[in-house]
Order: structure tokens, then C-alpha cells, then sequence
């Protein structure tokens, strides 16, 4: 009976799978090699390199796949380095305007990109940061701090007071308690956040359009356009789907196997 | 060579006698003064005669510039494959290139305007013009650069109803059509007035694809034809107004009986036809085979067919009363780095040689006269309007301002239904 | 006590100085732009904010963007629970799903609006299955009550509001569920009235995090969804395309001031449970 | 067929994950009024057999009966028996009245006597003030009798502690352990009592069920358990004893340094007894065989810390009397009457196992 349940449950988790990841992915596979693909037909009739070979050989790609692994890791780095001091402060002390910053805090993951890079835009204009890396790292980095810092905050609450208080008692300075207690303890709540981060910078659109192109393009924004309504031609979109797909998807499953879910979900699930 | 040591005495000649005659006949610049912030150029000597010989040291030491195209993707290739490797060899000058959706530059310029900052572009291929010509980009191109000689003269002034006195400089010309696939849609079925579409549609409901006039320059090009034929000619004539403001609009689309016969028609339509997200959504969906006629662009359709995007059964045809058709072109912003060579750059485009090669390979019609369809493969040329509708087939379009205002009405009158 | 004093500040500076500078701005301005005041304005006015609410398409835009982010959030909030339940069972392959299925966080939006449209459209993927077998597909893309959207947005909000539940069933105290079966609640009662309520604070911060994520929501109503009403995200993008720093200025204010609308009734109703689970009490 | 005067019966019942076994097969009962104690130390299985009375996990094989009728497949909520969690596992999102209430409106008692019921388990349990704050508000201690109140409101047919008193700090759990057993008196209810604290055991139970290693070693009274254990495991695990060998011959043991006890069973051969501390008596004698090493006062008791020949024997003295010197020479005198410990089965003791310094404390 129960032997009979959990059989069942594996066979719906499988099915769940083939349906929502390896069909759709599947599918836009065969449209990225396809050279016509009319119904009612299942598969393809003819099949090229075409597309692939035409992305592939364009010479804006390559510095669009540059700029984003170094702006998605500038991102990344930089808003953990901003993002500890205040996580640890929100974990640690309770004050009386503790509620208030919270919010504050929240508040970028509901405001619309859009609206923080068209004001931002204005300004980066008159300090020479728009259409620049610098411009691009620095409006993504907002982007991504909120949840960098509640990630960051929720595992460091979950760190024990007496380790530090231990650690002092040891003879640990401050410097020693932050190397050799609190990084490695919040490794986890790293890992979780900078996975989020990654993603996060990776995929964003709306403020790098706004601020850094064309001149700074990233792979997401080079290739809005082959995906927008307006130029979405199905085979170049599923190319370009694949290519976007493919650094996030490695990054992911590479992390996601040494990292906490509980981590992650701790961070974001309590606001 | 001969040719060369003549244009360039006809140069100093002009230089030396013509600078009073061309500010008055031939000005360089459409408003008085000159605002550009590149002061290198001294525009108000510029000519078709002395422009090579004035730029090319000038463009040389600018060394690059910036260019932006916005998207379709045929003059993407020409641009990227075929006119910057020319240019480059040419004059030595390196030219960034940069891929933009529709118009996302506008406001990047608009915002570096406002700000005293140089122009992220030194040239601008946009299926837009600035909002403020007179500021932003007031060269008259056309008048000066010696590939421009030929152009149409219907295009040369004159962008969907805005007058810019020749600073867009023509470059693609294009046609909104009616896209059936022939495989299902068979001779006389073939739609050639509108009644004749509202007759498919509603005998095949779903079958018949309309581009949304929110979304899409096909179908706001539908809805244009749709008002050109349904209205009376004094409608018409207010409608095409080119002076009209944002007030004349409001009364002329919202305050009178006008426009009442196109949005009965678009309800009447709408019943039965669907309404899609954009251009290429309409073909797609005509690729699936749920629709077998829609609202398209010509050279649009074209490249889905020859990339086998689209059944090669599918054709395109202008329905009577006339589609608006047009050229998409570029211009320099006045606030350009690199005046010089974004001139140069404006006169490369139209060379006849890049001219014929796109117009060969995409269906994407030349400005110039002395091009036509011709150039076209003719197992490609079934792809086209064909020549005799197309000839007639073009109208133009009213100015933005109504447009803008015809586009809200229509979701009003007829989407919110 | 002195030290913190000192230190609070200098910790939070940061972070908080950071999005001040980054965020805080651009709100100050988008607020005070679309009231008229700022560097394109022209006096003070509420016209343009009550142009969002008068005006037909901004109007039903609003509602439209509402609906996009509600619609999925109560969507996936039936879904997710059940399968966070499920996550914490052990059965064959549990490993393997756990690792997998959160993939969709990781694909950016876009491509999961572009494989739903290959999937779902009439005459896509599905439907040319479907004829096979003599069906067809009903029309889920553009149609008027946006199921391509919806659809699309669960796709991506599933895996996500199940990672957090599923962390919030989790960090539930292992004898709580014995507790209650021992005093006399059957399976469910002890889910209704002990494992839920001590999972809320995941399940309301997820339902949050969805919503918020869903409103600005611009790939998947831009491809799957009805080509009218456009929800305001559309809408503000279009705006930029034409330079009308206003309209987006008024749109953004609006949806900033709903959203916050949502965040405090979200702090409001939480407030009370949240404070007698505190440790502090 | 068991006898139906017990409450509890547990018949052959055994669990094993995935082929590893956690509680061999194990049998016990429980009867009426009875306070019985599985002692143990962690990881015994203890816990395991807990949970298996109360239906959170199902047995591998075995019968558990609750009054004579078999509920070994009957989910949690349909027996009729209640457990204080070691965690307390109180429901952090209700006030301690729904708490209490929580059992009673699951079976849908009426109002009257749930009210009657509440009122009576919050006077006995002495939650008067505390009956509308939450369980993060209260000290441990409080939320302790909390739990138990919960527990105790549903007038179970079995009780089950599980270590209910092992999160408190020491003082509080000796006030506690009383309150327990004067709860336990005044509402007779059947008990099972899980812990791994022996002096708790000893001090609360009618009797005690000694497990290791997922199996009993032995069970009994707690005089007889501490006194003549059967098991060498038993005699290490309640407190300090002192482990010898002897050669018995008949009744008589004749231990290492020549001194002779009586057996209370006849036995031949090599053997081991269990000596507790204070039955072993020292007098000064400057020709006594055995030296003072060491002295520990304890308060109450004094220990100490004897050599005699090449072996140590620890001895518990009264610290009334004038102490001893380290270094002083004194005559053993051994009282009672030793048991020959069995060496099979779960004899063997782990250094670690035996608690040594609560039952110092404890033993006081």
C-alpha cells in the first residue's frame, strides 16, 4: 500500500518533468534546427544549421556574452560585499526603526524596473555612467540587493550568539569572528543568495536596456529583440532561447547541488 | 578620374559663387541657424558637389562613429553584412554598429539632448523621427548628399505624414499588404476590397489575422487604409491634414461622424477575424496554418518565405482603395560626435550598389528611381505586390499627432468592445 | 550598549545608503514627476495621476496588470502547497525532482512566455498532437482573459512559491504533527490547523513575493496575451519607446502605490500571528 | 492471551529501517494506575517504541493492545493516548487555552465539559494567569506543564512522557518531577515515563524497564534494579558502582582481596558483582589493607577513593563523622548480600554509557 503510493508519486513527479521541462525545451531544440516546420506536422521536415550558424557567427555576440558573465559576477560579488554589513546589522540588532528599513529594503522588488532606470538614466547622463558597465553594474546591484540581504539576513540569524560569544572568549577579534566564524558559517546563505543574484542579473532586461544600451548589451538585451513580439521570428527566438538558457541552466545545476533550498527559503519566506 | 577633376572644379566653383544661390534654392539645413554641436562641418557651404572632398579628410579624423539600426531583419544583414564592411574599406573609418528594437534610442537621444550630452548615435536607422526636429535633427540631408540625386521625390520630404525637409534620409522602402496563403485561399477567393475580406472572414471565421494597430506598423497600416477608403473626401481630407494638432484630431476622431463607417467596419470584422500581438505574430500564426489571410509587410512576408518560415504558397496583394506604404530611413541626431562621417555614412547607404543588393535579396524596395523590382530573382518576383497594383497601391499616411489619436480612438471604438 | 550605538548606522549604511541612492531617488522622482513637478514638469497637478484611472486604456491597463499578478498568485498558491506537502514525502526519484523542478527559476522570463506560445498557440506543438487525435486546441493565447499569460506565469511561479513553502514546511518542529494526530485531529485537521497556520509566514511572504514579481510582468502579456486591454507594464514601455517620461512617471506611480497598498495590508494582517511566533515575544 | 487488568500490552513488537533494525522484538505492559519508566540511554530505542505506541510510526511486526483491544495499525488520533513531547511541542500559533483546547475540540467534546475539563487540568497544572499568553511568552518550565496539561486534559487511557523533564535546568526539574508524581497520584492515570535520567527513574516509578541498544536488558522495581541488578548494563547505568570479580562457589563469593560474600544464588566459577558505594563501610585501621587515594566531599556524603591490592573500590560514607586523610590506612567492611551478574546479552558498557555525574547528584 504505502510501497503502491510512493510508486505513484514518483510516476506524477516524472511525468510532471517530461512535461513542464524536457517537452518545452525539447520543442524549441527541434525549431532551432528547423528549415520550415508546417502543421499538422510532429517534427520538422528539413533541417539546418542555418540559424544557429548565423548568431553564432555574428560579431556582437561575443562581446554581449562578455559583457553579461562580467556584469552578472561584478553584480553579484558586489551586492553580497554592500549587502553583509546591513544583513548582519537586520539579523542582529533590534532598533526602533528595524520595521521601517525592512520595507524599505523590500520595496525595490515591487517597484517596476522601468521606473528606477528612467530616473536613474537622467542622472547617470550628467555623470558620464550611462551606457557604461559601471551604470549597468550599479542599477542592477539594486536590483538584486533586496533579496541578497534577506537571504543573507535570515542565515545569519540562524547563526548561534554563543559561537561568537564563544569565539571572544577565545581570543578572536573582530576580523577573526567575520573570517573564521561568520563567512563560514553563512556559506549556505551566500550560496542561495548569490544563485538568486546570478539568475537575477542575468535575466534582467528592462534597466540594462534603459541604461547601458547599445552600447553595453548584454546577452539578454542583444537578443530581446529577436524574442519581443515585434521581430519574433520562431527558429531565431528558439536559438536565442537556447543560447540565454544555457549559462543560467549550467550555473544552476551546478550550484544547486551543494545548495540549501531551506537556506533560500528561509530568506524569502519570512518578510 | 575625368569625372572626378570635373566634380571637384564644379566644387570650387560653387565653393567660391554658389554659397548665396544654395542657401536660398538648396539651403543644407531647414531651420536658420544650425544647432549641431560639431562644429568641424561648416553645413551651410555643404553641397551634392564639394560633399567627398569637404568630409572625407574631415570624417577621417573623427576615425569612427556609431550607428543604430532598429530591427527588421533584412537591413540588420545589409547593414551589418554588406554596407559597414564597404564603408569601412573605403574610408578607413570604424563604424559601431548597434541592433535596437523599433525606436529604444529615441529617448536615450532625447535624454543626452536634455542633458547637453553628445548623441549616443552619430546616425539613427529608426522607424521613428525624434519629436522635435527642429532641435534634434534639422539637416537636409537629402539636398545634399550625392547619392540622394535620384531619390522619390515622394519620399524624400515626407515620413508618415511628418514633414522633416529631407533630414530622414529614405533607405527601405516598404508596403503594408494583405498576406494570403494560396494553398487554401484560391483565385477568387482571393480578397481585393475590403467588403471582399469582411466576405472571407466571416465565411471562415478565425481564418483572417489582423495585426493589432497597437502593435504593429501592419496593422496600424490596415486601419489607415481602412479610414483612406471608408471615409468621404472631406474626412479624408481633414484626416490628411499634415498640420493638424493634438485639438483638430480630438475633434476631427472623437467629435464628428468621420471615423463612425471604419470602426463599424473593424466591429463588423472583428467578429470573425482575430486580432494578433504584432507583425510577426500574424505570420506566425499564417505559418501555423489557423489563419490564412492577414495583415502584413511586404518584404516582411518575403524573408519569412524565402527563410521557409512561411509555406511558399503564400502571397501578398494590396486591396483597393490602396495600402500605405512608405521608406523607413535615417537620420543624424544634432547633437552627433561625428558629423563628418555620419555624413558620409548617410551617403553610403543609398548607393546604388547596397540598393540593389538588398533589393535583390529581401524585397526590400529602393527609394531611389532608378531601382525597381526588376532586380528581384523571378521565381522571387510571385512574393511581390505585383507590379501594376503596387504602382497605385501606395498611400501615405497622416501625422502622428492623429494618428496617435486615431490609434486610441480605435481601442476605444473598437478593441474595448 | 555604546558600541552599537555607533555601529548600528555604519552597518546599515551600506545597504540602505545604497538603494537610497539608487532607488530612493528614482522613486523620489518618478512620484514627483507625475505630479507634475520635476525636471519635465509643469506645476504641480494630480492630472496625470488621475488621468491613469480616468482614462479607458490606462483604466482597464491597471486592471489588466492586477489581474495578471492575482490571477497566477492564487493559482499557484493551489498548486504549490500540495506540492510542497508532496516534497517532503520520500517516494523513487524524490532527489531528482527536488533538484529539477526548480529549474524554471533560472530561465529568464521571456523564453518561458516563448515556449509556452510554442506549445500552447493554435496550430503549436499541442494542437498539431491534438489533431492527430481529432481535437484542437482552444485559443489560450490572446485570448481575453489572458490563460497564455497565466499559464506562462505559473509556469515560472510554481517552482518558486514551492521552494518557499516547502522550506517553511520544513523548518515546522518534527513533533508538532504527532502532537495534534495524539490529541484526537485526523491527518487533514492536523494539516488545516497546525501545519498550515505554522507555514503561513512562508506561504503569505511567497503569495507576496509572486504578486509583486506578476504585476510588472512584461514578456509573457507581450506575447501570449490579448492585443487589448495592455497592462500598464506594456503600457510603460511603449511610453519609453515615445519618450513620454510622463506617462511612465504616472504608471509607475500608480503601481508603486498599489503595491505598497498590498505590502502594508500584507504587514497589517501578518503582523498579529507574526508577533506570537517571535522568539522575542 | 495478555491479562486484561493491564492497560497497556506490547507484544513482540520490532521496527527496522531499511533492514537496519531499531528495536528488536520487545514486549512489555502496562498496567492500571501503573507509572512505569523505560530507562535508557540515547539511541536505545526508547523513543523508537515511543512512537510506535502512539501510532506516529508503524511497527515492522508485533501487536501493541490498549486495554485489551489491538491498535497496532489504528492511526495517532484514534487511540485514546496522549504524550508530552521532550519539545513540548506546543502549537506556537495558539494561546495555551487553545492549547488545552486543542484535544478537546478534536473529539467535539461539548462545551460544558470542555470548559469543566480546562478549568479543572489549569488548577491542577497551576496555569491560572498563563491560560491567554502563547508559548513563546512562557519559561520552560511553564511550558512544560502546559504540555502536560494538554495532555492530561484528554483523561487518556495511557500517558506517555518522553523525556518531558530533560530541557529544564536542574532545580526546576526536581520541583517538577514532585508536581509529576503528585499529578500522577491525584488523577491515577496509567503512565509511561521515557527517559535517560536514572535518578528521575528511580525516584518517580513503580517500575522501570532498563533498554540498549534496541532491546530490554531487564525490568523491575527500582530498589531491586539499583540493589541486585541482574546486568552489568543495569548496574553501570543507575549511578557509581563498584564492578569485581569474584570465584563463586555455592553461595559464597570470594572476592580478589580475600574478603568473602554471601550469594543470594547459588553459582560455581569466575563471576562479577555490583558493590554500590555505600555498602561498602571503612574504618581506620593502621594494619587495614587498603589505603585512602582519594577523598571527595560531596556535602551529605563523602567518597572515597580506595586502592586494596592492585584494585580501586569507591566508598560513600556519611560526612557526619571525622574524615578520613588521603594516604591513611583502613579495614573494608562489605554489608548485603551480592548478585552474580549475567554476561550475556547487553552487557557490555560502553565507557560513555553510564552517566556518572547526574547520578552523583542525583544519589543525594
Amino acid at each position: 500500500m504505502q510501497r503502491y503510493h510512493s510508486i505513484f508519486l514518483s510516476l506524477l513527479a516524472l511525468v510532471c518533468l517530461l512535461f513542464m521541462l524536457v517537452l518545452p525545451i525539447g520543442i524549441i531544440l527541434l525549431w532551432s534546427v528547423s528549415n520550415g516546420w508546417f502543421p499538422p506536422n510532429l517534427s520538422p521536415g528539413d533541417y539546418t544549421s542555418r540559424h544557429w550558424a548565423m548568431f553564432l557567427s555574428d560579431p556582437t555576440l561575443t562581446p554581449a556574452i562578455v559583457n553579461s558573465l562580467v556584469i552578472t559576477v561584478i553584480v553579484t560579488a558586489s551586492s553580497m560585499v554592500i549587502a553583509m554589513p546591513t544583513a548582519w546589522a537586520l539579523a542582529r540588532f533590534d532598533f526602533r526603526l528595524k520595521k521601517i528599513i525592512e520595507i524599505f529594503i523590500l520595496a525595490p522588488l515591487i517597484v517596476p524596473g522601468m521606473v528606477v532606470a528612467v530616473g536613474l538614466g537622467r542622472v547617470f547622463l550628467k555623470l558620464d555612467l550611462a551606457y557604461s558597465m559601471e551604470g549597468v553594474i550599479l542599477v542592477q546591484i539594486a536590483g538584486v540587493l533586496p533579496l541578497t540581504i534577506r537571504i543573507l539576513s535570515g542565515g545569519f540569524e540562524s547563526i548561534p550568539g554563543d559561537i561568537i560569544n564563544a569565539a571572544r572568549t577565545l581570543g578572536a577579534h573582530r576580523f577573526a569572528i567575520i573570517r573564521y566564524i561568520l563567512l563560514p558559517l553563512s556559506i549556505p546563505a551566500m550560496l542561495a543568495a548569490g544563485l538568486l543574484s546570478f539568475v537575477g542579473s542575468f535575466e534582467e532586461f528592462e534597466r540594462t536596456l534603459i541604461i547601458g544600451a547599445p552600447i553595453v548589451h548584454t546577452l539578454t538585451t542583444r537578443l530581446f529583440v529577436n524574442l519581443s513580439g515585434q521581430g519574433l521570428v520562431i527558429p531565431v527566438a528558439a536559438v536565442v532561447s537556447l543560447i540565454l538558457l544555457l549559462p543560467v541552466l549550467v550555473v544552476f545545476l551546478l550550484t544547486s547541488r551543494i545548495m540549501r533550498d531551506d537556506v533560500m527559503a528561509a530568506g524569502m519566506g519570512k518578510l | 578620374m575625368q569625372l572626378k577633376c570635373l566634380a571637384a572644379s564644379a566644387a570650387v566653383i560653387a565653393a567660391m559663387t554658389g554659397a548665396a544661390h544654395a542657401a536660398d534654392v538648396t539651403g543644407p539645413a531647414f531651420g536658420d541657424t544650425f544647432n549641431v554641436t560639431d562644429t568641424s562641418v561648416d553645413l551651410s557651404q555643404l553641397t551634392r558637389e564639394n560633399f567627398y572632398d569637404v568630409l572625407v579628410p574631415l570624417a577621417k579624423k573623427d576615425g569612427e562613429m556609431t550607428f543604430y539600426s532598429y530591427w527588421p531583419p533584412a537591413p540588420l544583414v545589409v547593414f551589418q553584412n554588406q554596407i559597414i564592411p564597404a564603408f569601412e574599406k573605403k574610408y578607413g573609418i570604424k563604424v559601431h554598429f548597434n541592433s535596437v528594437e523599433t525606436n529604444v534610442g529615441l529617448p536615450q537621444l532625447d535624454a543626452a539632448y536634455k542633458e547637453g550630452k553628445p548623441s549616443p548615435m552619430d546616425g539613427y536607422f529608426s522607424s521613428d523621427l525624434p519629436a522635435d526636429l527642429n532641435e534634434m535633427a534639422n539637416i537636409r540631408l537629402t539636398d545634399i548628399l550625392p547619392n540622394a540625386a535620384d531619390l522619390d521625390p515622394s519620399l524624400a520630404y515626407e515620413y508618415r505624414g511628418i514633414e522633416h525637409n529631407g533630414a530622414y534620409v529614405p533607405f527601405h522602402g516598404n508596403q503594408t499588404v494583405i498576406a494570403f496563403n494560396s494553398a487554401f485561399v484560391k483565385g477568387d477567393e482571393v480578397p481585393q476590397t475590403f467588403e471582399d475580406l469582411l466576405a472571407y472572414s466571416k465565411a471562415n471565421p478565425g481564418k483572417v489575422a489582423i495585426t493589432s494597430p497597437l502593435r504593429g506598423g501592419s496593422g496600424s497600416g490596415f486601419l489607415t487604409a481602412v479610414s483612406h477608403k471608408l471615409m468621404s473626401d472631406d474626412c479624408v481630407a481633414k484626416w490628411m491634414d499634415l498640420s493638424a494638432d493634438e485639438a483638430a484630431a480630438d475633434k476631427l476622431v472623437n467629435n464628428s461622424e468621420c471615423f463612425a463607417p471604419v470602426w463599424a467596419y473593424f466591429n463588423d470584422l472583428l467578429e470573425t477575424a482575430q486580432i494578433t500581438n504584432g507583425n510577426t505574430d500574424t505570420l506566425n500564426l499564417m505559418a501555423n496554418g489557423v489563419a490564412n489571410v492577414g495583415t502584413a509587410w511586404e518584404d516582411l512576408t518575403f524573408s519569412y518565405v524565402m527563410g521557409n518560415q512561411l509555406p511558399d504558397t503564400v502571397r501578398v496583394t494590396i486591396l483597393n482603395g490602396g495600402q500605405p506604404g512608405g521608406a523607413e530611413g535615417a537620420f543624424i541626431p544634432s547633437n552627433t560626435a561625428n558629423l563628418a562621417a555620419a555624413l558620409l555614412f548617410m551617403d553610403e547607404i543609398l548607393a546604388p550598389e547596397h540598393q540593389a543588393w538588398k533589393l535583390a535579396g529581401f524585397a526590400s524596395r529602393s527609394p531611389k528611381t532608378e531601382l525597381d523590382a526588376s532586380l528581384i530573382p523571378a521565381e522571387a518576383q510571385k512574393l511581390l505586390v505585383p507590379a501594376d497594383i503596387y504602382e497605385e497601391g501606395r498611400i501615405s499616411n497622416a501625422n502622428p499627432v492623429m494618428s496617435r489619436v486615431v490609434r486610441d480612438a480605435f481601442a476605444a471604438n473598437v478593441l474595448d468592445k | 550598549m555604546r558600541r552599537m550605538a555607533l555601529d548600528l548606522p555604519l552597518l546599515l549604511l551600506p545597504g540602505v545608503g545604497f538603494l537610497v541612492l539608487t532607488f530612493g531617488l528614482p522613486l523620489y522622482w518618478a512620484i514627483t514627476g507625475s505630479l507634475g513637478l520635476g525636471a519635465d514638469g509643469t506645476g504641480f497637478t494630480l492630472m496625470h495621476l488621475a488621468d491613469i484611472f480616468l482614462e479607458t486604456k490606462f483604466r482597464k491597463g491597471l486592471m489588466m496588470s492586477l489581474y495578471y499578478a492575482i490571477a497566477p498568485t492564487v493559482l499557484t498558491l493551489f498548486v504549490a502547497i500540495p506540492l510542497a506537502m508532496l516534497l517532503q514525502k520520500s517516494f523513487p526519484g524524490r532527489k531528482l525532482f527536488n533538484g529539477l523542478y526548480k529549474i524554471p527559476l533560472a530561465i529568464p522570463s521571456i523564453v518561458a512566455a516563448f515556449m509556452v506560445l510554442t506549445l500552447i498557440e493554435q496550430g503549436g506543438f499541442m494542437d498539431r498532437v491534438l489533431v492527430h487525435i481529432g481535437l484542437s486546441m482552444p485559443k489560450i493565447v490572446r485570448d481575453q482573459f489572458g490563460i497564455g499569460v497565466i499559464l506562462s506565469t505559473l509556469w515560472k511561479d510554481i517552482p518558486f512559491m514551492t521552494l518557499i513553502i516547502a522550506g517553511a514546511f520544513g523548518a515546522i518542529p518534527k513533533d508538532m504533527v504527532p502532537a495534534a494526530r495524539s490529541l484526537g485531529a485526523s491527518r487533514t485537521r492536523a494539516f488545516l490547523m497546525v501545519e498550515l497556520p505554522l507555514a503561513m509566514p512562508g506561504v503569505t511572504a511567497a503569495t507576496l513575493l509572486c504578486f509583486v514579481k506578476s504585476i510588472g510582468n512584461f514578456a509573457a502579456p507581450s506575447l501570449l496575451g490579448p492585443a487589448y486591454p495592455l497592462p500598464l507594464s506594456i503600457q510603460m514601455y511603449d511610453a519609453y519607446r515615445e519618450g513620454d517620461w510622463i506617462a511612465i512617471y504616472s504608471m509607475g506611480t500608480v503601481l508603486i502605490i498599489v503595491s505598497f497598498i498590498v505590502l502594508g495590508a500584507y504587514y497589517a494582517l501578518t503582523a498579529r500571528t507574526l508577533q506570537h511566533m517571535k522568539r522575542e515575544g | 492471551m495478555p491479562a486484561l487488568k493491564n492497560e497497556l500490552d506490547v507484544l513482540d513488537i520490532s521496527k527496522h529501517y531499511s533492514g537496519v533494525e531499531a528495536l528488536s522484538p520487545t514486549s512489555l505492559s502496562v498496567a492500571n494506575g501503573e507509572f512505569v519508566t523505560i530507562l535508557g540511554p540515547s539511541g536505545c530505542g526508547k523513543s523508537t517504541l515511543l512512537r510506535m505506541i502512539t501510532g506516529i510510526t508503524l511497527p515492522s511486526g508485533g501487536h501493541i493492545l490498549l486495554q485489551g483491544r489491538d491498535i497496532t495499525r489504528l492511526p495517532p488520533e484514534k487511540r485514546d493516548i496522549a504524550i508530552v513531547f521532550q519539545s513540548y511541542a506546543l502549537f506556537p500559533h495558539m494561546s495555551v487555552r487553545n492549547n488545552i483546547l486543542f484535544g478537546l475540540k478534536m473529539k467535539k467534546l461539548g462545551k460544558q465539559e470542555q470548559l469543566r475539563r480546562f478549568e479543572h487540568v489549569v488548577t491542577i497544572c497551576g496555569l491560572g494567569d498563563l491560560v491567554s499568553r502563547y508559548p513563546k511568552q512562557l519559561s520552560g518550565g511553564q511550558q512544560q506543564r502546559v504540555a502536560l496539561a494538554r495532555a492530561l486534559v484528554m483523561q487518556p487511557a495511557l500517558l506517555l512522557l518522553d523525556e518531558p523533564l530533560s530541557n529544564l535546568d536542574a532545580k526546576l526539574r526536581e520541583s517538577l518531577r514532585d508536581d509529576l508524581l503528585a499529578l500522577h497520584r491525584s488523577t491515577g492515570s496509567t503512565t509511561l515515563y521515557v527517559t535517560h535520567d536514572q535518578s528521575e527513574a528511580m525516584s518517580m516509578s513503580d517500575r522501570i524497564i532498563v533498554m540498549d541498544k534496541g532491546r530490554v536488558v531487564e525490568s523491575g522495581r527500582p530498589r531491586d534494579l539499583y540493589l541486585k541488578p541482574q546486568k552489568r548494563f543495569t548496574a553501570l547505568f543507575f549511578g557509581h558502582t563498584n564492578l569485581v570479580p569474584v570465584e563463586a562457589e555455592g553461595t559464597l563469593a570470594t572476592l580478589p582481596w580475600g574478603s568473602v560474600l554471601p550469594l543470594d544464588q547459588a553459582a560455581r566459577g569466575k563471576g562479577e558483582i555490583s558493590l554500590r558505594p555505600e555498602c561498602i563501610s571503612v574504618f581506620p585501621d593502621a594494619a587495614g589493607d587498603a589505603v585512602v587515594r582519594q577523598v571527595t566531599f560531596m556535602g551529605p556524603d563523602i567518597f572515597y577513593d580506595l586502592q586494596i591490592g592492585n584494585h580501586c573500590l569507591k566508598s560513600r560514607q556519611g560526612s557526619n563523622g571525622v574524615p578520613l586523610e588521603v594516604g591513611a590506612r583502613v579495614n573494608v567492611h562489605i554489608e548485603g548480600i551480592a548478585t552474580l551478574l549475567e554476561q550475556t546479552g547487553s552487557a557490555s558498557v560502553s565507557a560513555g554509557a553510564a552517566p556518572e555525574s547526574p547520578s552523583l547528584e542525583g544519589d543525594r
